[in-house]
């Protein structure tokens, strides 16, 4: 199965779920994102789907204290994070890919994922977690000495992604994750979500690729000109035609 | 023959410490996009605590030197506090805060110290080593020494420890930085305490070889910035080769043109500006779409 | 984006109206016939007050001023020649003033910047002063001298540049040797005492290495002596490897130093380190602390000339160390010396003139004999008082005079 | 100008003139020191506050007149007066090449090397024998003029006055001109500029010769009023003051920089007895300004006004009018038969992404063209490639009938090409009706804001015109004085279109014009789009909102992973299996039956 253990318990902060309500992102006097109210269950997978500027990955800047400003609540189990700084988000148990990678292009592959562990102590139980995201990515591990930059574009989502897992978070944020890569690279980080599901991380998604989010997530919701217009399973709404005009104009 | 390695020697001496007030500079920039032009009246601070730790207290020179070091740190942790709302910000405000800082540095120290400068011995005395005619001082040589450690261990902590690769992922893409849990904030204030740390030290090791006077750091920080920019804005072994060409260059500008020398030196380090804007090891984007 | 008061120009316009109103109301002259009559306008401003203060007022202090860089690069030298000063005019004060009356002095900061150089000028003639003690760097003083002509306010300067007394300015005096006396009577040293037929020349190029390099070439000249090197650095140099190397090679018997104390002293000690070995020489710089302070042990050996070689020369020289050492706290040079012997003489033109100032205190001061610590003041008609220098030798950190 | 401000004027001088009656002579020499600065600050003001170039070298432009007026009357004898036309012509021709440096680097790389040279001039200064070395030249003899002499500070006063109040005139007409508009524009944002047609180096170059002018203006003066030129006149220190001056007053005001360099230097000459403790002030009141107040004392007063306006004019919201068709007034224009854009075996690599793959696609006239594909599937490449923001590769690249490879943006724009960006990009500091002006096209007749000022304002007011009735045709009139800034997305992205349409393009290249819209504001844009096209003008937009590309495009191109995937009608777009794959994967694509919902 799996290369991914669940965290230990000793180190895992309580595992607990995500809650969102009447969320509102504001860029000067454009408002992005209006009362969005959602949750992410422990263990679950939600995504976030709709058209380019839609309010998506405002969401999940919100989360991260990445936004002008931001009004409504945003709690994950008990830590509210309306009240905390970026850094601190994490500190509470997530992992966050953000939109377009956003690796260090100047570090090495290996330097990249020792930054995601940066709250921990880069002792023994960091190098055994480094080497659980090499089984689980063998490419990064044939690649760990180069420059981060200088790799393709589907190796840097699995870095990105590589590097959120190495906190041990207990919900992990993707924005976008399959962007610009070619059909197999979007299959693989499907199967690495998937599998990361099996662990009981909970994921929250944000993604144009409709085929990756129905076979990843439980839960979806359409996001309209920053206001929440459709939620679903993902088997309902995989044959919804409102998902399709969405997506195809028709 | 002579003249021209003996030159160099000059030349390098003082390029070493000009390289580390440069390399100060690069990391302040790399790690916060400020321009720092205080940065030379932070040296000027640096030497005065120390030459009046020598003077005044009498205390040992390595413990002047590591005293004035870290209390120039703390100093710099404050100043970051100060010109915190600067970062980021355009080259204008950068630079009227920054030199509005520095003025306040100097007026501060006619106010503590006096008009008149502070002199400090050479603290060892050990024979200069002739070869063939070509006399290089050992404090000298311990000044290239001293730059090239510290350029090393600058770019092994950078390079090889958990807070230096911080700094750097901080530097590199500040959002991801923190989305990694890392305090961008604190990293930007280390950065400055570092590069702050690193003035004192150049200003500790240059003060034998000048007076320590208010505005002894205008010239030294004139000549480092252009340093930094030829060897590439916020490249580390930028700064080192830049601080070296910076020195050489007018060693050998003011002996070729004498009194023209600094014309020299500064039509030549324009041309080369402008030639390659980049610097040796420079950034590689200047204008992004 | 800032077009402010385009459409407030109605606001604007009422603003305007009232501070017209409260410059009329506040300003007696303002209520006057505008400035713009012939007779005021073609009457310089200055004249007009220097007559003022010259002759209604005789009664009330008699102000003077002192124009130096209190600020910026220049300040350690300003903030010297204010201590010679306050000590004489303070005695002055203390012993009755001039027929009763108390001299009093004003310092106003140049930062060492001809611009600013001319606004405290202009600040000295509006301000009803009646001379002016100053300023210690030659280009403002030939900045500030047509100004001062203007009104008629004398001026002792301490700048040494022979282009002062090329002004031929019958209002400006210069309470020093210019940089030909302090040059001919060292090249007269180096060349015809000691013998020496090679000599080498290192100076800077601003105002005073210049007055300096060009004083010395033209006395080496006049004794037949054409140096062997003449290496010209800038004011900002720290480092001297190159011109020293190049005048190591010429081996030369004598170096000649045209520079302010610290870079004089950065150079003895580069010159030293480079092993050379000639007998260094050169003008006041090399007698003054800090020089002394830069080059530390290397100082000793150097000759330095100047008018004053040191605190214990006689017993005007110790007590007039003594006063500044209580008074100050400082160990007086050459700087606060002049300034204190250009204090004495314009206090002793002030009882002649029973201190009335204008041309009548030019002329007293031009007048005026004076044994001072710096020499005995004679005033030709370039308005400079002593010629002679005297020659010192470091050693052990000390001036000590030349036999 | 109207005629209130010809009266503010007028007090202004006459209150200057008879206040100046009434002080000393120190008083009037600080005065007439202020103003000389207020003049070089308003120059500098013009290089770095309006056009955003850094120039730490107007001080050593400023010498460069000083000495020349020096010489000139010292060592040549020459008359004063004769001696102006040839300070300021060395000092624009110092402005020139200072400017060269700008067209290569920007920010903190022009910052140290136009320190550098301010450096070198006044070290050159101090060596030169011609210029007197370090000692300078003294004896400048003070100007003349129809037998009045300006010997006196209070003379020399009004001189002064007269010159600085001329050249804030001129600054102003200049800031506010079709001219200052590029610009500001290009200080905004150089990418758009170029991409409405500024050609930026120029713009650069002209921004130091602005500044130069009135340095070198600034400099004669100086010479006549102090009689002494050295070089520690021009030094860098009182370039720094200067630039503190600037600052303290509003660098992006011309009057604010003026009243920033007279209230320093007051202030200075008041506290000339403090100076320790006045450095440490000024020291910090640089900082202060930085931090609390960027825009100076003149984006202080601005915001104030401002703010009372507002309050004076609450519970007036403006309403938008919806978009009522007023394009589609125009008289319709045929559109330009065959191909508008053709591009074969075009590739674009960034690194080891192929961003563009052998692309070759012909876009027709008369249509609207969809580009559809999903993120990172190379659009926006090629929209950059098609507007010279890039280089491509390989391939060739016609539009509008001309080989556009190699062809600077502002060039393209030139030839009828016009754009908006994914994320809108307006002149952030310019009003709607400016943003729209600074679109309008015109022959490169720039100088003549410089030589015959009236027919560059007789010029501006026809653009202005123009401008109002495209803002007119668009719904737009009553924002046309607010800031892009101020208004809600969708109406920026419809001022973006207004900007494009100022410059009479043939084509319109629009990238995600839809994004961040609301349903009504879509509707809407299809609106625009259709009238756009009707009248004459060729539309191509890159767009993700699929129903408004269905609904609104004649053609649909689609791109994937950088190569084309298929050209056609949209009704067969989406429904070839290869598109639908791509959107909604293979799943989707193989069950087909949904699909054939429409």
């Amino acid at each position: 199965m799996s290369a991914l253990t669940m965290p230990t318990t000793r180190e895992a902060p309580t595992a607990s779920s995500l809650v969102v309500e009447q969320l509102s992102v504001f860029y000067g006097g454009v408002q992005a994102v209006r009362d969005v109210s959602f949750s992410v269950p422990q263990g679950g997978a939600v995504a976030i789907i709709g058209a380019n500027g839609a309010g998506k990955s405002s969401i999940l800047k919100a989360m991260f204290d990445l936004v002008p400003r931001r009004t409504g609540r945003i709690a994950y189990g008990s830590t509210d994070l309306m009240r905390a700084k970026s850094h601190e988000v994490v500190w509470a148990g997530i992992g966050y890919v953000p939109e377009g990678r956003r690796i260090f292009a100047g570090l090495t592959v290996e330097q990249n994922l020792l930054l995601g562990a940066y709250r921990k102590r880069w002792d023994a139980h960091v190098r055994a977690r480094l080497a659980e995201i090499y089984e689980l990515f063998p490419k990064l591990e044939t690649r760990r000495g180069r420059l981060a930059g200088g790799l393709s574009g589907g190796e840097q989502q699995m870095l990105a992604i590589g590097r959120a897992l190495m906190s041990q978070p207990t919900l992990v944020v993707l924005d976008e994750p399959s962007m610009g890569l070619a059909p197999v690279l979007v299959d693989e980080v499907a199967d690495v979500l998937s599998r990361l599901r099996t662990t009981g991380v909970s994921l929250l998604l944000v993604e144009q690729n409709a085929e990756l989010t129905f076979a990843v997530a439980d839960t979806c919701i359409v996001l309209e000109n920053g206001r929440a217009v459709l939620a679903g399973s993902s088997g309902e709404l995989q044959s919804d035609p409102e998902v399709r005009r969405v997506y195809l104009g028709l | 023959m002579e003249v021209f390695v003996q030159t160099v020697v000059g030349g390098l001496t003082f390029g070493a410490i000009y390289a580390l007030v440069a390399l100060g500079f690069s990391l302040i920039y790399r790690t916060m996009a400020l321009v720092n032009f205080a940065h030379g009246d932070v040296l000027m601070l640096g030497a005065y605590l120390g030459s009046t730790m020598i003077l005044s207290f009498r205390l040992p020179v390595a413990v002047a030197m590591v005293a004035s070091t870290l209390l120039t740190a703390a100093v710099g942790i404050g100043i970051e506090r100060i010109l915190r709302p600067l970062e980021n910000k355009d080259l204008d405000l950068m630079l009227i805060g920054t030199l509005g800082f520095g003025i306040v540095l100097q007026s501060g120290a006619i106010i503590v110290w006096g008009t008149a400068g502070q002199a400090v011995r050479i603290p060892f005395g050990a024979a200069p080593i002739d070869i063939a005619g070509i006399i290089v001082q050992p404090y000298d040589l311990m000044i290239l020494v001293a730059a090239a450690a510290i350029g090393t261990a600058l770019y092994l902590f950078l390079g090889r420890t958990k807070l230096g690769l911080a700094m750097q992922a901080s530097a590199m893409d500040f959002q991801a930085a923190s989305a990694m849990g890392i305090d961008v904030g604190r990293m930007n204030a280390i950065a400055f305490a570092i590069g702050s740390a690193l003035a004192a030290i150049a200003g500790n090791l240059a003060a034998p070889l000048l007076y320590v006077e208010p505005t002894v750091g205008v010239s030294l920080g004139i000549r480092a910035f252009a340093a930094a920019m030829l060897g590439g804005f916020g490249s580390i072994p930028g700064a080192i080769v830049g601080g070296l060409a910076i020195g050489l260059l007018d060693s050998f500008a003011t002996g070729m043109f004498q009194g023209y020398g600094e014309v020299v030196t500064f039509v030549t380090f324009a041309l080369l500006i402008s030639l390659r804007p980049t610097g040796i090891f420079g950034e590689h984007t200047i204008s992004r779409v | 984006m800032l077009d402010i008061g385009k459409r407030a120009g109605t606001r604007y316009v009422l603003v305007a109206g009232s501070i017209i109103a409260l410059v009329a109301a506040c300003s007696p002259t303002a209520t006057n016939p505008p400035a713009g009559s012939a007779a005021a306008t073609s009457a310089p401003a200055g004249s007009a007050g220097a007559t003022a203060s010259a002759g209604a007022s005789s009664s009330g202090p008699i102000k003077i001023a002192i124009i130096d860089a209190q600020s910026g690069q220049l300040s350690s030298l300003g903030a010297d020649e204010v201590q010679g000063v306050t000590l004489a005019v303070n005695a002055a004060n203390a012993a009755g003033g001039i027929d009763g009356r108390q001299i009093q002095l004003q310092t106003f900061d140049d930062k060492g910047d001809p611009t600013t150089s001319t606004n405290v000028a202009q600040a000295v003639v509006s301000g009803g002063y009646i001379f002016v003690f100053g300023p210690a760097e030659s280009t403002d003083t030939i900045a500030v001298a047509p100004i001062l002509n203007k009104a008629q306010i004398p001026l002792i300067t301490s700048g040494q540049s022979d282009a002062i007394a090329n002004l031929h300015d019958p209002f400006v005096f210069l309470n020093t040797p210019t940089s030909s006396a302090f040059d001919s009577t060292l090249a007269t040293y180096a060349v015809t005492t000691k013998g020496y037929k090679s000599i080498a020349m290192i100076s800077n190029n601003d105002s005073y290495g210049k007055s300096e390099h060009d004083a010395f070439l033209t006395a080496l000249k006049a004794l037949g002596v054409t140096p062997v090197a003449d290496q010209v650095v800038t004011p900002d140099q720290k480092d001297f490897s190159s011109a020293l190397t190049s005048i190591r090679q010429t081996n030369p018997q004598a170096l000649f130093i045209g520079a302010e104390e610290v870079e004089s002293g950065l150079i003895v000690n580069q010159a030293k380190s480079l092993g050379l070995t000639a007998q260094i020489i050169g003008g006041a710089p090399i007698l003054a602390v800090p020089f002394l302070q830069t080059a530390g042990p290397n100082a000793d050996g150097c000759i330095g000339t100047s008018p004053y070689i040191g605190n214990n020369v006689n017993d005007q020289t110790k007590a007039f160390a003594a006063a500044i050492q209580k008074a100050y706290g400082a160990t007086p040079d050459l700087h606060q010396a002049k300034a204190y012997d250009g204090a004495q003489i314009v206090i002793l033109a002030l009882k002649q003139t029973h201190g009335q100032g204008g041309k009548a205190l030019a002329d007293a001061i031009r007048a005026t004999k004076y044994n001072g610590l710096v020499g005995s003041f004679s005033f030709d008609a370039d308005g400079v008082g002593v010629h002679q220098t005297q020659l010192a030798v470091i050693q052990n950190g000390q001036a000590v005079p030349l036999q | 100008m109207n005629l209130q401000r010809w009266l503010l004027w007028l007090v202004v001088v006459a209150v200057a003139v008879a206040g100046s009656g009434a002080l000393d002579g120190y008083a009037v020499h600080t005065l007439d020191v202020a103003l000389i600065f207020a003049i070089l600050a308003v120059g500098l003001s013009l290089t770095q506050g309006v056009a955003g170039q850094i120039n730490l070298a107007q001080v050593a432009v400023f010498g460069i007149s000083g000495y020349t007026t020096a010489v000139l009357t010292t060592t040549f004898h020459w008359d004063f007066w004769a001696t102006l036309p040839v300070s300021v012509l060395l000092a624009l021709a110092a402005g020139l090449l200072l400017g060269l440096p700008a067209l290569r680097m920007q920010s903190h790389y022009l910052g140290i090397v136009t320190l550098g040279l301010a450096i070198a001039f006044s070290s050159f200064a101090a060596n030169a024998p011609l210029l007197g070395g370090a000692a300078g030249i003294s004896n400048i003899p003070s100007p003349g003029l129809l037998g009045i002499s300006f010997n006196t500070d209070h003379q020399y006063f009004y001189l002064l006055l007269g010159a600085l109040v001329l050249g804030l005139l001129y600054a102003d007409f200049i800031r506010g001109s079709g001219l200052g508009l590029r610009l500001r524009a290009m200080r905004d944002d150089h990418v758009a500029a170029a991409a409405i047609g500024i050609h930026v180096a120029a713009m650069r170059v002209a921004a130091f010769a602005f500044g130069a002018l009135f340095a070198g203006l600034a400099g004669n003066l100086y010479a006549g009023l102090i009689g002494y030129v050295s070089p520690d006149t021009f030094s860098i220190f009182v370039m720094f003051e200067l630039l503190a001056m600037m600052m303290i007053g509003g660098r992006q005001s011309i009057y604010g920089s003026a009243a920033g360099a007279i209230l320093v230097i007051v202030a200075q000459s008041l506290l000339i007895n403090f100076q320790n403790y006045a450095q440490l002030g000024y020291g910090v009141l640089q900082v202060a300004v930085v931090v609390a107040a960027p825009m100076g004392l003149a984006g202080l007063a601005y915001r104030t006004w401002r703010l009372a306006r507002t309050r004076h004019a609450s519970g007036t919201t403006v309403q938008i009018a919806p978009y009522a068709g007023r394009l589609a007034q125009a008289d319709p224009v045929a559109a330009i038969d065959g191909t508008v854009i053709g591009v074969t075996g075009l590739s674009k690599r960034f690194g080891a992404l192929r961003a563009l793959d052998d692309v070759t696609l012909d876009i027709h006239g008369g249509v609207i063209q969809g580009i559809v594909g999903p993120n990172g599937s190379g659009k926006t490449t090629l929209f950059n490639v098609l507007t010279g923001l890039y280089r491509a590769d390989g391939g060739t690249v016609t539009v509008l009938g001309v080989n556009v490879l190699r062809r600077r943006p502002d060039q393209l724009s030139q030839i009828g090409v016009a754009r908006t960006f994914q994320n809108v990009r307006l002149f952030r500091s310019l009003s709607v009706l400016e943003n729209t002006q600074v679109g309008i096209r015109r022959s490169g007749r720039l100088w003549e804001y410089a030589v015959a000022p009236w027919r560059g304002a007789a010029r501006d007011r026809e653009a202005r015109r123009k401008a109002l009735e495209i803002l007119d045709g668009l719904g737009l009139s009553a924002v046309a004085k607010q800031l892009p800034g101020e208004l809600p997305y969708g109406l920026q992205r419809r001022v973006e279109i207004a900007r494009a349409l100022a410059g009479e393009p043939r084509l319109l290249l629009l990238d995600e014009p839809a994004a961040g819209l609301n349903g009504d504001e879509v509707r809407e844009l299809g609106d625009i789009l259709r009238d756009v096209r009707r009248v004459g003008v060729n539309v191509v937009l890159i767009e993700h909102n699929m129903s408004l590309v269905m609904s609104l495009c004649d053609r649909v191109a689609v791109l994937n992973f950088g190569q084309l995937l298929i050209e056609s009608e949209p009704a067969i777009v989406s429904h070839d299996p290869a598109v639908v794959e791509a959107y909604l994967g293979r799943r989707a694509a193989v069950a087909g039956a949904p699909v054939t919902v429409g």
